[in-house]
């Protein structure tokens, strides 16, 4: 009983910072555009995708296909910015929902008739593993995306806070016209915003490829729960959702061990929907 | 029963985290009256109406209206009862016309048989009839903040708290607004409590003004009184308004 | 300096400025008064970029900075403080400032905030708390102050008296003043007329989109009309 | 009502719109299929117009259809399985059990002020809670579908082989939402529930009470969503924990948002139009290249959504607009014509 | 059946006196779900069955008809139960075809039989759910097995090689995700177990869209079975595969039943030396010595690359199963073949023991009972052996022996 507690926390906790990555692309994008993107899950599914089509092709090793998925994936989201999100950016916030979920099935149509239906993964990849300590049991690659998801969401963190255009990001997204008449030109910063958001969901996919596979429709499986780790660390914060993603991880491990592994999202969006009873701006929400 | 002040709020303190934006704050409005509550900028004023009119719910202190205990009620039941306000950073219903927010505040006492000669009567008063059917967003700040007054009378309301309704009018306008506000004190019998900067509007449509600083009160008094307060001079009004008001 | 000449502009179909033509030269404090909604804050803003003009001439330094985006009009030296400040509230008092420097980040090694610092001191304390919790006279400084960190050649203050307490006013008033006596050149905005006439050199006044009077602010405190309709006398 | 104030252009062309669908399967003898597609087109119809009321007038855009459509579904299911009790009976609870939910659900989340995405989100996981729920709930769900018997009577147990009833029962039901509609927003609810949609604050202190209005149009959308579920049972014979579909509750919204939110008619229109559209180009590209059809429906979606912001009704307005002008023209002209002759 | 009216086009009965004429083409459809979550095998089963009826056509089409050819049309059923009946809807109203093959998942199943049931058309399933055939349906038909079936066998298959292994196996864990057919698989295997007092130490379902599958290994690990029984869907048997060698748990043997995951050459492909060893029931042997089979794989791997799926083979034998019933309908009922009932008596006749039907089939008969269901179904079992998928069982199918336990897994 304890053990498995303590094994479930473990396994939760290392799934967690790798979700905290994933969410982290929808909450820059969201947190600090303001950009409702639906297709966030899709833009982790591309990503995969990508990883596999470079890993495959160049027989590459999951975790360093990020090397040119994110450039791919920063190109993508430049390219998605000024033919989309764009020309969303002064309408109401539904409108982007249609955009972004109309975006969605087009990704997901595309990766079909590029893919096909049939999942796709590369091969078992050199972080993968496991370190036994004592009873219990960390898995290489669980360990070292987290290792990696931390170091990246601290590093957007003094991006954030520290460079100019990190600053001119925050400033956009709290009032666009006064910070174009500092001198942002919002249109570059936002699409620049933007694009970071879709490079590290590129990360991120490359991680997650290195022990998961993809489908079209794989990104169901990301969008929603990266929303919950967003609700729950609240808007604008990187290290809330650092353990927001580990709540969602535990919960989600501990549901699985100890009640039932087809309850395992129950736990998560219960849980979801109890902080947004509770404390609507988020465990650690500025805003 | 006219002795019982109108609106008395006992003691009230608004903290947001440390700051504590009232503090033990205690005012009475009698009925009839037109007070002014004044103020420098952060004292806590707008957080005081807000408190009065339900949006916060006070940490301590009672607030009554018509002699109930009104604390922590609903906004809405306050409305219903006979208070309501304006706000500072106006709050339109932006893709709604000019009839139709109206109209919403006017369901608050008519049914809908009646609520459209209501809505009429109020737009007439607040001379909105140009304008009836424009949409809000396509309104300037001066429209907006009659818009807002009208929704509030539309309420039948016996109170009405006006937030820094006359900010970035000139003194023209001005004038003309504290004589639609006169005439509904004095025809409508409505019990005004108005926040305000603009000194002239102050002086000349209140009967008493209360000062608040650092979320609490300091002084109150007629506008005499009060412009002739050292303490509020030295935390508020500042020595050329002084002077000004002197030539 | 800035030069308008028959400037039309508006949001969408509606059009509100119509013929608008004036100048602002070098060194010159300038009011433009008028009534509420004649077009005061869409001209600030049609020059400034945030608003797109309809035809004109919109020429700064002799250079036509007509329909360029805000970006590229600050770069040019012309800050804008919009009404009511417009603050970025979840940054810093010092971040605030620092995004005056956006366009031109090596200023900041001149010693600029410093100077911001000695005109507002009151920034100085509050600088590492969140534009968020300060209170609108002090929001109001800081916006002025952050428009002068790009040390601008020309700046446009919209009613930056508005909703502020008499007490504040007065100091932002003397500050505006203290700008012009270190050369500043200043277009001011005012509902407040008498307040802005005392400290312009000339004003103009607008009504309806149109300008409607025009002269030293001297002369216009005599005229009938501004006593009558903005003066309330 | 004003008798003329009624015959004006819209409602005759509402009126048209209904009479064509009373009559279409008898003149053109539709074939099933015609009218399972209509009677789809109907369903989404239905379901867009009654998001309108919580969506489109209230702004709150819920996310949760499929979570009260799905709980209505295996309400009626669930009785004429198991006690053999008539759908009729059946959907009505359904719909009450659906609007249960709806009221556990959206009373914390209004009274907390849970809004715009953020109840989004929430409904959109009520979805994939109920999913999870039934799926292991062996008794009523569980992942092996249970059939719906027909038993003797069809009209008992709403077990059509053919889809003319449906058709009509939908239809009947489509026009009762839109009277709702219409009912509630040009009533004092209707006029809150907009207000509300802008700012809540400002309506609250207007004497609005934001919690039960909410409550009341959440009531109504859910109990239509957990009525239709009733339907949708009968329809396909089965109740299965798929019912319960995101992406189904994603597409009604997004219907809603296209028609143009807060027009009566909007959501029903865009149901009509994008629904119908997508059928139609399934049936002809779906078989070329897998994907392909969902594609060119995603593109017009996206290109309805960036050109046409506000929605679909907007366009068909300023059309009724355009046309009453022209009649006013028309008929002046003809005066004038008159005079001069 | 309920009360509605007739379809218009009802036939003549079958004693008219002049025989009907034929048209110029047999339309066959296929709906299958080209798009959503079951898109993978549904392509497959597209594919199936055009090869089915390219080869029909090339051996002279439907010669007790004068050799009519067969026309195949396809719909996209799409991933959710209304688009698969609106498919099933338009597939007849626009081609009137005499049967149609596919529906895969057997909530569509269900939708689409009620509707090829009032309109007279063959519905040829080949999705693996028992309930399927259970509703009464009048022209559905099953030639493949049941998830039963499958069950079954991937338990007699662990059963009787490691006894001809001499290891023992007493204790099971039955994995499966949680759809009808998973749990239907794992019933199979759970009632087969039973009867041989095996203890089942875990029964797991799990949802397959599952992103993580470590807590489920270690609770596995927990139990410590002999033997895992695992019905997976694609996804999550790679998400399974690669999380068993990463925690390093390994059992004796890994058998999968239900045929998606694990052996087919994605799966392969995705997991490289994780699937080694793990074996996986098929409705279909790819292995079969027959001049039939012989050639569908060939073409099949000519043009795709790989041996055909269970999805490509399930349907093309299908396909043919059909021709074989409209050879027997052209000389039965030689005046109105196409006629559903007379089509529908020939299903019920059938029984083939030889025929390019039984040839491409796992067993070596196909008769259909009153329900539908194939009374002979034939299920077989494939190895991943040196990455590749090898038909190992029952034995005189089999193209290599199986290897038991998990050689791969006994050297860690
Ligand atoms: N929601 C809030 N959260 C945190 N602090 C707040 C909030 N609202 C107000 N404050 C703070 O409380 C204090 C009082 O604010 P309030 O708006 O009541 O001032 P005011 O007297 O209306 O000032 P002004 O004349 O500038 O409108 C200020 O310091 C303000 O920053
Ligand atoms: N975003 C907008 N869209 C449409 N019309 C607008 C918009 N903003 C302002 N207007 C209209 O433009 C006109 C001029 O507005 P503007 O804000 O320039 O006036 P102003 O002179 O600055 O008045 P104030 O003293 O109230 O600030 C007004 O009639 C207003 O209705
Ligand atoms: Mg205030
Ligand atoms: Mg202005």
């Amino acid at each position: 009983m304890f053990e498995t507690a303590t094994q479930g926390i473990i396994t939760g906790i290392l799934m967690g910072a790798i979700y905290a990555l994933i969410a982290l692309g929808l909450s820059i994008v969201f947190g600090i555009m303001n950009v409702t993107n639906f297709a966030h899950g899709d833009f982790v599914m591309l990503s995969m995708y990508l990883s596999f089509a470079v890993g495959s092709a160049l027989a590459w090793d999951a975790v360093a296909t990020p090397l040119i998925t994110a450039p791919l994936m920063f190109l993508f989201g430049i390219i998605t910015y000024y033919l989309l999100i764009d020309r969303t950016l002064r309408q109401m916030y539904v409108v982007q929902l249609a955009v972004t979920v109309g975006l969605q099935i087009l990704m997901r149509s595309a990766a079909l008739i590029i893919w096909q239906a049939q999942p796709r993964a590369l091969q078992y990849s050199f972080i993968q593993g496991n370190i036994q300590i004592g009873d219990f049991q960390i898995l290489t690659s669980r360990l070292f995306s987290a290792v990696v998801s931390l170091i990246f969401i601290a590093g957007m963190a003094y991006f954030m806070n520290k460079t100019w255009a990190g600053r001119a990001m925050r400033a956009a997204s709290d009032d666009l016209g006064a910070a174009s008449l500092m001198g942002v030109n919002y249109h570059k910063t936002y699409a620049l915003t933007f694009a970071i958001g879709s490079s590290i969901t590129a990360l991120a996919g490359g991680l997650v490829m290195s022990f998961q596979q993809t489908d079209p429709v794989g990104g169901i499986r990301f969008g929603l729960l990266s929303w919950a780790v967003l609700a729950l660390a609240g808007l604008g914060s990187l290290p809330g959702l650092i353990v927001a993603g580990i709540i969602v991880g535990v919960v989600e491990s501990l549901t699985v061990s100890f009640f039932d592994p087809r309850s395992r999202l129950l736990g998560v969006y219960a849980i979801f929907i109890l902080v947004l009873w509770l404390r609507p701006r988020g465990l650690f929400g500025r805003r | 029963m006219d002795a019982e002040p109108i609106l008395k709020v006992a003691d009230v303190t608004k903290k947001f985290g440390n700051l504590v934006a009232v503090n033990r704050a205690s005012l009475e409005v009698n009925r009839g009256e037109i007070v002014g509550l004044i103020g420098p900028n952060g004292a806590g004023k707008t957080t005081l109406f807000n408190a009065i009119s339900g949006l916060y719910r006070p940490e301590e202190g009672t607030v009554f209206f018509k002699g109930m205990n009104i604390t922590n009620w609903l906004p809405h039941k306050i409305c219903k009862l006979g208070m309501s306000r304006t706000f500072q950073v106006t709050r339109a219903f932006t893709h709604m016309t000019v009839e139709d927010t109206v109209r919403v505040g006017a369901y608050n006492r008519f049914n809908e048989k009646n609520v459209q000669d209501k809505v009429d009567q109020v737009i007439k008063v607040c001379e909105l009839v140009d304008i009836r059917k424009r949409v809000c967003e396509d309104l300037g700040l001066a429209s907006l903040r009659k818009v807002e007054l009208a929704r509030a009378l539309a309420t039948e309301p016996e109170m009405l708290l006006l937030d820094e309704a006359g900010a970035g009018l000139n003194a023209t306008e001005l004038a003309t607004f504290m004589d639609l506000i006169k005439k509904l004190n004095q025809e409508s019998q409505i019990t005004f409590c108005v926040v305000e900067h603009v000194m002239q509007m102050v002086m000349g449509l209140c009967q008493r003004i209360v000062v608040l600083d650092s979320g609490e009160i300091i002084a109150a008094g007629t506008p005499n009184e009060i412009s002739n307060n050292a303490r509020v001079i030295e935390a508020y009004l500042g020595k050329r308004a002084v002077h000004a008001r002197n030539q | 300096m800035l030069e308008i000449n028959n400037l039309n502009s508006g949001y969408g179909k509606v059009s509100v400025l119509r013929n608008v033509t004036f100048h602002v030269d070098q060194d010159e404090m300038v009011a433009i008064i008028g009534p509420n909604g004649a077009g005061k804050s869409t001209l600030l803003k049609t020059i400034s970029g945030l608003v797109r003009a309809q035809s004109g001439e919109v020429k700064f330094e002799n250079d036509s900075i007509f329909c360029l985006s805000p970006d590229q009009v600050v770069r040019r030296g012309l800050a804008y403080v919009p009404e009511g400040g417009r603050v970025f509230p979840n940054m810093t008092v010092l971040e605030n400032l620092m995004m005056g420097a956006y366009s031109n980040p090596g200023i900041l090694k001149t010693g600029i905030l410093d100077e911001i610092y000695t005109l507002f001191p009151i920034l100085k304390n509050r600088s590492a708390q969140f534009a968020r919790t300060l209170s609108g006279g002090e929001r109001q400084m800081l916006a002025i102050g952050r428009g002068l960190v790009s040390r601008p050649k020309l700046i446009m203050l919209d009613e930056p008296s508005l909703g502020v307490a008499p007490k504040l006013v007065d100091e932002i008033y003397e500050k505006i003043h203290a700008l012009k006596r270190i050369g500043l050149t200043v277009l001011l905005v005012e509902q407040n007329t008498g307040y802005a006439l005392e400290l312009a050199d000339r004003g103009y006044v607008i009504e309806n989109g149109q300008i409607a009077m025009e002269g030293t602010a001297a002369y216009l405190s005599t005229s009938d009309h501004i006593k009558k309709f903005y003066l309330g006398l | 009502m004003n008798v003329k104030k009624f015959f004006n252009p819209r409602n005759i062309l509402i009126l048209f719109g209904v009479g064509i669908a009373l009559v279409i399967p008898l003149i053109f003898k539709a074939g099933q299929y015609t009218m399972l597609l209509m009677t789809t087109v109907l369903l989404y119809a239905i379901l867009a117009s009654a998001w309108n009321i919580i969506g489109g007038m209230a702004g709150q855009l819920d996310l949760a259809a499929a979570a009260y459509l799905g709980l209505g579904a295996f309400t009626t299911g669930t009785l004429l399985i198991r006690w053999n009790i008539t759908p009729w009976v059946g959907m009505i609870i359904g719909g009450l059990v659906a609007t249960l939910l709806a009221m556990l659900i959206g009373f914390p989340l209004f009274g907390f002020k849970v809004k715009e995405l953020w109840y989004a989100l929430s409904s959109s996981a009520l979805v994939v809670v109920m999913q999870s729920l039934f799926m292991m709930w062996n008794e009523v769900g569980g992942p092996t579908e249970k059939y719906l018997p027909v038993g003797t009577s069809p009209w008992y147990s709403l077990r059509f082989n053919d889809y003319m009833p449906y058709y009509y029962i939908m239809l009947i039901i489509l026009v009762v939402v839109l009277l709702v509609n219409r009912w509630i927003r040009y009533s004092k609810l209707g006029y809150s529930l907009l207000a509300l949609g802008e700012d809540e604050d400002a309506v609250e202190v207007l004497g609005v009470n934001s919690q039960s209005s909410k409550l009341k149009a959440l009531a109504i959308y859910s109990f239509i969503c957990g009525v239709v579920g009733g339907i949708f049972a009968s329809i396909y014979g089965y109740v299965h924990p798929a019912f319960f579909d995101t992406s189904m509750s994603m597409e009604i919204a997004i219907l809603g948002i296209v028609g143009g939110m807060g027009f009566i008619y909007g959501p029903a229109l865009a149901a009509i139009v994008m629904v119908s559209f997508r059928e139609v180009l399934r049936a002809s590209l779906g078989s070329q290249l897998a994907g392909l059809y969902l594609a060119v429906y995603a593109i017009i979606l996206i290109v309805v959504a960036l050109y046409q912001p506000r929605g679909i009704a907007p366009l068909v307005e300023r059309g009724i607009k355009k046309a009453q002008t022209y009649f006013v023209e028309l008929t002046r002209g003809r005066r004038a014509d008159i005079k001069s002759s | 059946a309920p009360a509605a009216p007739a379809a218009p086009e009802a036939p003549e009965a079958p004693a008219a006196p002049t025989a009907k004429a034929l048209p110029d083409e047999i339309v066959v459809g296929v709906v299958q779900p080209l798009t959503g979550s079951f898109a993978v095998f549904g392509k497959e089963g597209q594919i199936g069955a055009e090869l089915a009826i390219k080869h029909i056509n090339e051996a002279g089409g439907i010669k007790s008809m004068g050799g009519k050819k067969l026309r195949i049309v396809v719909e996209d059923a799409g991933g959710t139960a209304d688009s698969a009946k609106l498919a099933t809807e338009s597939m007849i109203s626009k081609n009137r075809p005499v049967a149609i093959l596919g529906e895969y998942i057997s909530r569509f199943v269900m939708a689409a039989s009620e509707v090829t049931d009032r309109e007279k058309v063959i519905l040829i399933a080949d999705a693996l759910v028992p309930q399927i055939t259970q509703m009464g349906r009048q022209y559905l038909f099953r030639p493949g097995p049941t998830a039963t079936n499958h069950g079954a066998m991937a338990y007699q298959f662990v059963k009787e090689t490691a006894a001809a292994a001499g290891v023992e196996v007493t204790s099971l864990a039955i994995l499966n995700e949680d759809s009808a057919n998973g749990r239907a698989n794992s019933l199979g295997a759970t009632e087969a177990a039973l009867k041989d007092k095996i203890s089942i130490v875990t029964t797991l379902e799990y949802p397959y869209d599952i992103t993580d599958a470590t807590q489920i290994v270690q609770q596995l690990e927990k139990a410590n079975p002999d033997v895992i029984i695992h019905t997976p869907y694609f996804n999550d048997a790679i998400v399974f595969g690669k999380a068993f060698k990463e925690t390093g748990y390994y059992p004796k043997f890994i058998a999968g039943a239900g045929a998606c995951g694990y052996v087919d050459p994605a799966s392969i492909a995705a997991l490289g030396d994780a699937a080694e060893g793990i074996s996986m029931t098929f409705s279909y042997n790819p292995a079969k010595d027959t001049p039939q089979n012989k050639k569908f794989v060939d073409e099949y791997k000519a043009t795709y690359g790989y041996i055909p799926t269970e999805g490509a083979g399930m349907n093309y034998y299908g396909a043919m199963v059909l021709y074989e019933a409209l050879e027997y309908a052209g000389t039965n009922f030689p005046d109105d073949p196409l006629n559903p009932d007379n089509l529908r008596a020939s299903f019920l006749a059938l029984d083939l023991t030889s025929g390019p039907a039984v040839e491409t089939y796992p067993s070596n008969q196909i008769k259909f009972s009153p329900t539908g269901d194939n009374l002979f179904p034939g299920v077989v079992v494939l190895q991943v052996q040196n990455g590749q998928p090898v038909v190992v069982y029952p034995a005189d199918g089999a193209e290599a022996k199986p290897v038991f336990p998990n050689p791969y897994y006994v050297a860690k």
